[in-house]
């Protein structure tokens, strides 16, 4: 007799993130239903953490809201602080960037639904604050400009009125757009509620942080729980989801973004005049080679950093982004472990996949604003 | 004789095919909000077509490699066969055969038939997986459009087309039809792979299009197979529900205008929808979309295509 | 002459696929299946019988054969299945040998109301098969139907498969969801 | 309503709960509290902050391995706790030999699986427990330990791809360094 054995076919597939980088999933499937998932990381590892042992302290820079932690570790460290302005101005960018790689989230969400048309909006509006994280450090994508004990550079003359005529003229309408257009879409709803949903419970346990933990329901967000630079002093308030699926996570980010806008405002509002970058003068005696100005000449100099050790943590747009620093008295970092939250986002993948169809992983991928650059780092 | 008109049938569906490639991508890039190329756009896909030329075949290592070459050649002419019953005017037709409508039936399930064995032949998982998909979609709809095209056959009383196309002369088969008419639309959207009721979902999504594994010639057979499909259902639609070449109204300034510009202004109103609803909408899940089908579309189908055929009876005996 | 030329060319054509759907292993006997039919409904249209022809590709190489080839596929029997074509053609020749005994009957026997009647040389072959299904052979239709319909309640049946972790959901649920559900909360210290 | 608890009342339960028997050695630097505790003490310890209800360590929010090479024992094995109820942190530091395996925590925290298996690859310190101990980020060819400080920046060996023998193979570069 004809005697077939009934397998579950494995599909090994390779996954673009929302910021189009790539990992490898190799999937289980019974028909459309995934029984397993297994996410290979490692295909962008390129050892940043042996890169920063061996470079001096300001060499150790990448993209923003992922060199804030470092430098406020390197900070506390050195028991400095920044100027008000220079703190507020490195909120500002934060915020910016903030919104960018939420945008990126919330369009690469909609393209995981099948439409790809947002992303051609989003595009316009990510190219706008790029233009003024150019204006503000130098380069576009790579915005460099925050620096131990403050920033790259004061911004300049006119930006500010800029940022804000645009966030409130452009930005918002963009935003009011892209909720009429596809939140309440009834496909896009079909799409994304109740998929993935990850309990509050679950995604303590499986390690989530920032807005996908909010999407849980948690209320929890480092900028307020344990605030760095100026945040404290800052009004806003922290989105909180009910479900945890990925309708939940893209209304967070939405509502995020606009928070985000609402502390940009107040801090146009707030932001002392005077430019300085070293606040504790006291520093400067400790130490002579730590002494920080905003003459460029010095800033690019190499300083030493005091030993010890240290965790700080930042509210990176997509989690907790840590930076754990153990220096030895030296200009070199002895050791720089950094914690980003795609690698623990990731890790959960084959959990939240579980059960779910084939055609959703792209969806729950970009809702949980997995990037494999920094999965590998 | 026969072999000048299926050149010339061939040469107008590739003109046709350029454009329409054209103004696909200047719709979408104006949705969008992008720049492309202005009029020497019309080059890029023929360009396009002379480069995937020189590409490097690549053939399975199985031993399904004759049929992977053959496949493209059979699907591309069971879909331009259709062009063959079309009548585009009065007597402007290749073949105008009795059962016009049951050939044209026969070769879109020829068509689904030679997908399956795509995915087959191209010996991949992904193809089998979007051949699957694209054939479990497809026969989802397809039961309910030719009972929409059953309902048009018990309303016209013929299966040539032209007769259809004659029969509407009083009134469009699309109003007294109307959910027909949006059922085959959708079949029609299904077909030409437009979003929301796309067959297989590719790109970045973790499997492909059963046409996956082509390259070359295999792939301009299989992409101008896509866009005379286009041409194909906003025609079958034209014949069936839009009155053909016949002018909207009996008025004297529409009838000085030739029908066969009636028979493309019909075509190229579906073609927009097409193309606009391509932009403009997510994708429906899979599962969700062939649940549609089964669970309303044919239920439905059935019923108006009872109600149909009970109103002609009645109308043409005059009792119950 | 033409005509017989086409139909000596068919009917070759499709004897040697018949053939070769019983000696060749299982996706490839499907393909030429799809090819008897295709040949067998040429043939019906040099008779005359568009009809015929038209549903033999609708319903045979259209709807039946996707069904017969997915079951290989989804299966993966390539290779098994050609050792048990040989154990089990003693069961294929008796079917055979009775398939074929009954078309001897039929043959034979020639029923007279297609012969004689006159209507049915006349009017288009459509309207000739709808009057004799849904007259003579009403009951046996009604039956065929019954059949099939016995053969997808079997298969939805066979699908159905309980115990495994598979998410569902709700369609109106779904969209009833609106974007209210942010709440908007305060993280304040004790102080205020 | 989140207060940001204060450290040194953290650090003052240290000593008058069972912690006492667990933790070896404890000090509160720069707003942080580190708890020194031996390899076979460890589980036990990560239960207990996670259980406890003063200290309610839920979240693990990183492992990560420091290698200090002329000290003995060799490596320092550090687990970041996270308590989002209490809004506290925490840092656990295990002190570990060269090709000593400690106990994993994956019994406790998930999400410790993956840490482990970076801090396996890049320092070589296993685990027992952990269910799926393998390279995570370097390939399976790659057979050193690239975050020890003994690693050298620049290779001595080149990969690249040989078409003769079809597969990746190494080859010595000397000189480079």
């Amino acid at each position: 007799m004809v005697r077939a054995v009934l397998k579950n076919s494995t599909l090994n597939t390779m996954q673009q993130t929302a910021g189009g980088g790539f990992f490898r999933l190799v999937l289980e499937v019974d028909g459309e239903n995934i029984l397993k998932a297994t996410p290979h990381i490692g295909f962008s590892h390129f050892g940043i953490e042996k890169l920063i042992e061996n470079k001096s302290y300001i060499n150790a820079v990448s993209l923003l809201n992922q060199e804030y932690a470092l430098v406020l570790a390197i900070e506390k460290l050195l028991k400095i602080k920044p100027s008000k302005r220079a703190a507020y101005i490195r909120v500002l960018l934060a915020e910016l960037s903030r919104i960018m790689s939420h945008l990126q989230t919330v369009v690469s969400i909609a393209e995981g639904a099948g439409n790809s048309t947002p992303s051609y909006y989003g595009a316009a509006v990510q190219e706008k604050i790029m233009e003024f994280l150019e204006l503000a450090g130098g380069s576009r994508l790579h915005a460099n400009c925050l620096r131990v004990g403050g920033v790259y550079n004061d911004l300049s003359y006119g930006l500010m009125e800029d940022i804000v005529k645009w966030l409130k003229k452009d930005f918002l309408c963009f935003l009011d757009n892209i909720d009429e257009k596809l939140t309440e879409d009834r496909i896009f709803k079909q799409r994304t509620v109740g998929i993935g949903t990850v309990s509050s419970e679950n995604a303590i346990e499986w390690g989530f942080s920032g807005a996908n933990l909010r999407a849980s329901g948690s209320l929890w967000d480092l900028r307020k729980a344990q605030p760095y630079d100026v945040y404290d002093e800052l009004d806003f308030e922290i989105p909180i989801g009910k479900y945890g699926d990925c309708y939940s996570r893209y209304l967070v980010r939405m509502a995020e973004m606009r928070q985000s806008v609402n502390i940009i405002l107040q801090i146009i509002e707030k932001i002392p005049e005077d430019f300085m970058i070293i606040l504790d003068d006291t520093v400067a005696t400790d130490n002579e080679k730590t002494v920080l100005s905003h003459s460029s000449k010095n800033i690019d100099e190499d300083y030493n950093v005091p030993a010890g050790q240290c965790y700080e943590s930042t509210e990176a747009p997509s989690g907790e982004f840590g930076a754990y620093l153990v220096s030895d008295g030296s200009n070199r970092a002895y050791r720089c472990k950094i914690r980003t939250p795609s690698f623990a986002h990731l890790q959960a993948v084959p959990h939240v996949l579980k059960g779910n169809k084939i055609e959703d992983i792209n969806t729950i991928i970009s809702s949980l604003g997995i990037e494999a650059g920094e999965v590998d780092r | 004789m026969i072999i000048s008109e299926i050149i010339i049938l061939l040469s107008a569906l590739f003109a046709a095919s350029v454009l329409l490639i054209y103004v696909e991508r200047k719709l979408i890039a104006a949705v969008r909000l992008k720049k492309i190329a202005r009029v020497y756009g019309l080059m890029q896909p023929i360009a396009d077509a002379f480069k995937l030329f020189f590409n490097e075949t690549i053939l399975p290592r199985g031993k399904t490699q004759v049929a992977f070459m053959l496949l493209p050649v059979l699907f591309f002419t069971s879909i331009v066969a259709c062009w063959a019953v079309i009548p585009v005017d009065e007597g402007v037709v290749l073949a105008d055969i009795n059962a016009g409508a049951l050939f044209l039936v026969a070769m879109f399930f020829l068509s689904i038939c030679l997908i399956v064995v795509i995915g087959w032949a191209s010996d991949s998982k992904y193809a089998m997986f979007g051949a699957l998909h694209s054939v479990a979609m497809m026969v989802a709809y397809e039961l309910s459009a030719m009972l929409a095209i059953v309902c048009v056959l018990i309303s016209s009383g013929s299966m040539r087309l032209s007769d259809i196309v004659n029969a509407q002369a009083e009134m469009w088969y699309c109003l007294p039809h109307f959910p027909m008419f949006v059922v085959f639309f959708i079949y029609a959207l299904v077909r030409t792979n437009c979003p929301p009721f796309r067959m297989s979902e590719s790109g970045n999504i973790s499997d492909g299009e059963y046409s996956i594994e082509y390259t070359s010639v295999g792939y301009i057979f299989i992409a101008f197979a896509r866009y005379v499909n286009m041409l194909l259902m906003s025609a079958v639609i034209t014949v069936f529900f839009l009155g053909g070449w016949l002018p909207p109204f009996e008025v004297e300034l529409f009838l000085l205008i030739p029908s066969v510009i009636w028979f493309g202004l019909k075509m190229s109103l579906c073609l927009l929808i097409f193309i606009f609803t391509k932009t403009a909408f997510p994708i429906y899940r899979y599962d969700n979309l062939v649940q549609f089908g089964w669970k309303m579309f044919l239920p439905f189908s059935l019923v108006w295509v009872i109600a149909a055929a009970g109103y002609t009876l009645v109308s043409a005996t005059g009792k119950f | 002459m033409n005509e017989a030329l086409v139909f000596y060319v068919l009917a070759t054509f499709s004897i040697i696929s018949a053939v070769m759907v019983v000696f060749s292993c299982a996706v490839n006997s499907v393909l030429f299946l799809i090819m008897v039919f295709i040949s067998v409904s040429g043939l019906f249209l040099l008779l005359g019988a568009e009809f015929l022809a038209m549903m033999l590709l609708i319903i045979y190489a259209g709807a039946f054969a996707v069904l017969l080839l997915m079951l290989p596929l989804m299966l993966n029997i390539k290779e098994t299945y050609q050792h048990t074509a040989v154990k089990c053609s003693a069961f294929g020749v008796t079917v055979g040998l009775l398939l074929f005994s009954c078309l001897a009957f039929v043959l034979k026997v020639k029923p007279q109301r297609l012969e004689n009647d006159v209507s049915l040389a006349v009017a288009n072959n459509v309207k000739a098969l709808g009057e004799v299904l849904y007259t003579d052979y009403a009951y046996l239709f009604q039956l065929c139907g019954m059949v099939l319909f016995v053969a997808i309640v079997g298969v939805i049946m066979l699908m159905i498969r309980n115990g495994m972790e598979i998410k569902e959901h709700k369609i109106a649920g779904q969209i009833i969801r609106s974007a209210d559900e942010i709440e908007l909360k305060q993280l304040t210290d004790g102080e205020k | 309503m989140i207060d940001k608890g204060n450290i040194n009342e953290l650090a003052e339960l240290v000593p008058i709960t069972s912690l006492r028997n667990l933790v070896s050695d404890f000090k509160v630097t720069k707003g942080e509290l580190f708890l020194n505790v031996k390899a076979d003490s460890l589980v036990k310890t990560i239960t207990f902050l996670k259980d406890d209800v003063n200290f309610q360590f839920e979240q693990l929010i990183d492992i990560c391995g420091v290698d200090y090479l002329n000290r003995e024992p060799r490596f320092d094995v550090v687990y970041h706790l996270l308590s989002i109820s209490l809004n506290q942190r925490i840092c656990v530091v295990v002190q570990v030999a060269d090709k000593t395996p400690i106990p994993s925590a994956v019994s406790v925290y998930e999400t410790a699986e993956w840490y482990e298996r970076e801090v396996w690859d890049m320092y070589g310190i296993s685990f027992f427990g952990n269910p799926d101990m393998c390279k995570i980020l370097t390939e399976s060819s790659f057979n050193d330990y690239p975050l020890r400080k003994d690693y050298p920046l620049n290779g001595s060996v080149k990969w690249s791809y040989d078409e003769k023998e079809q597969r990746l193979t190494a080859k010595s570069v000397d000189g480079i360094i």
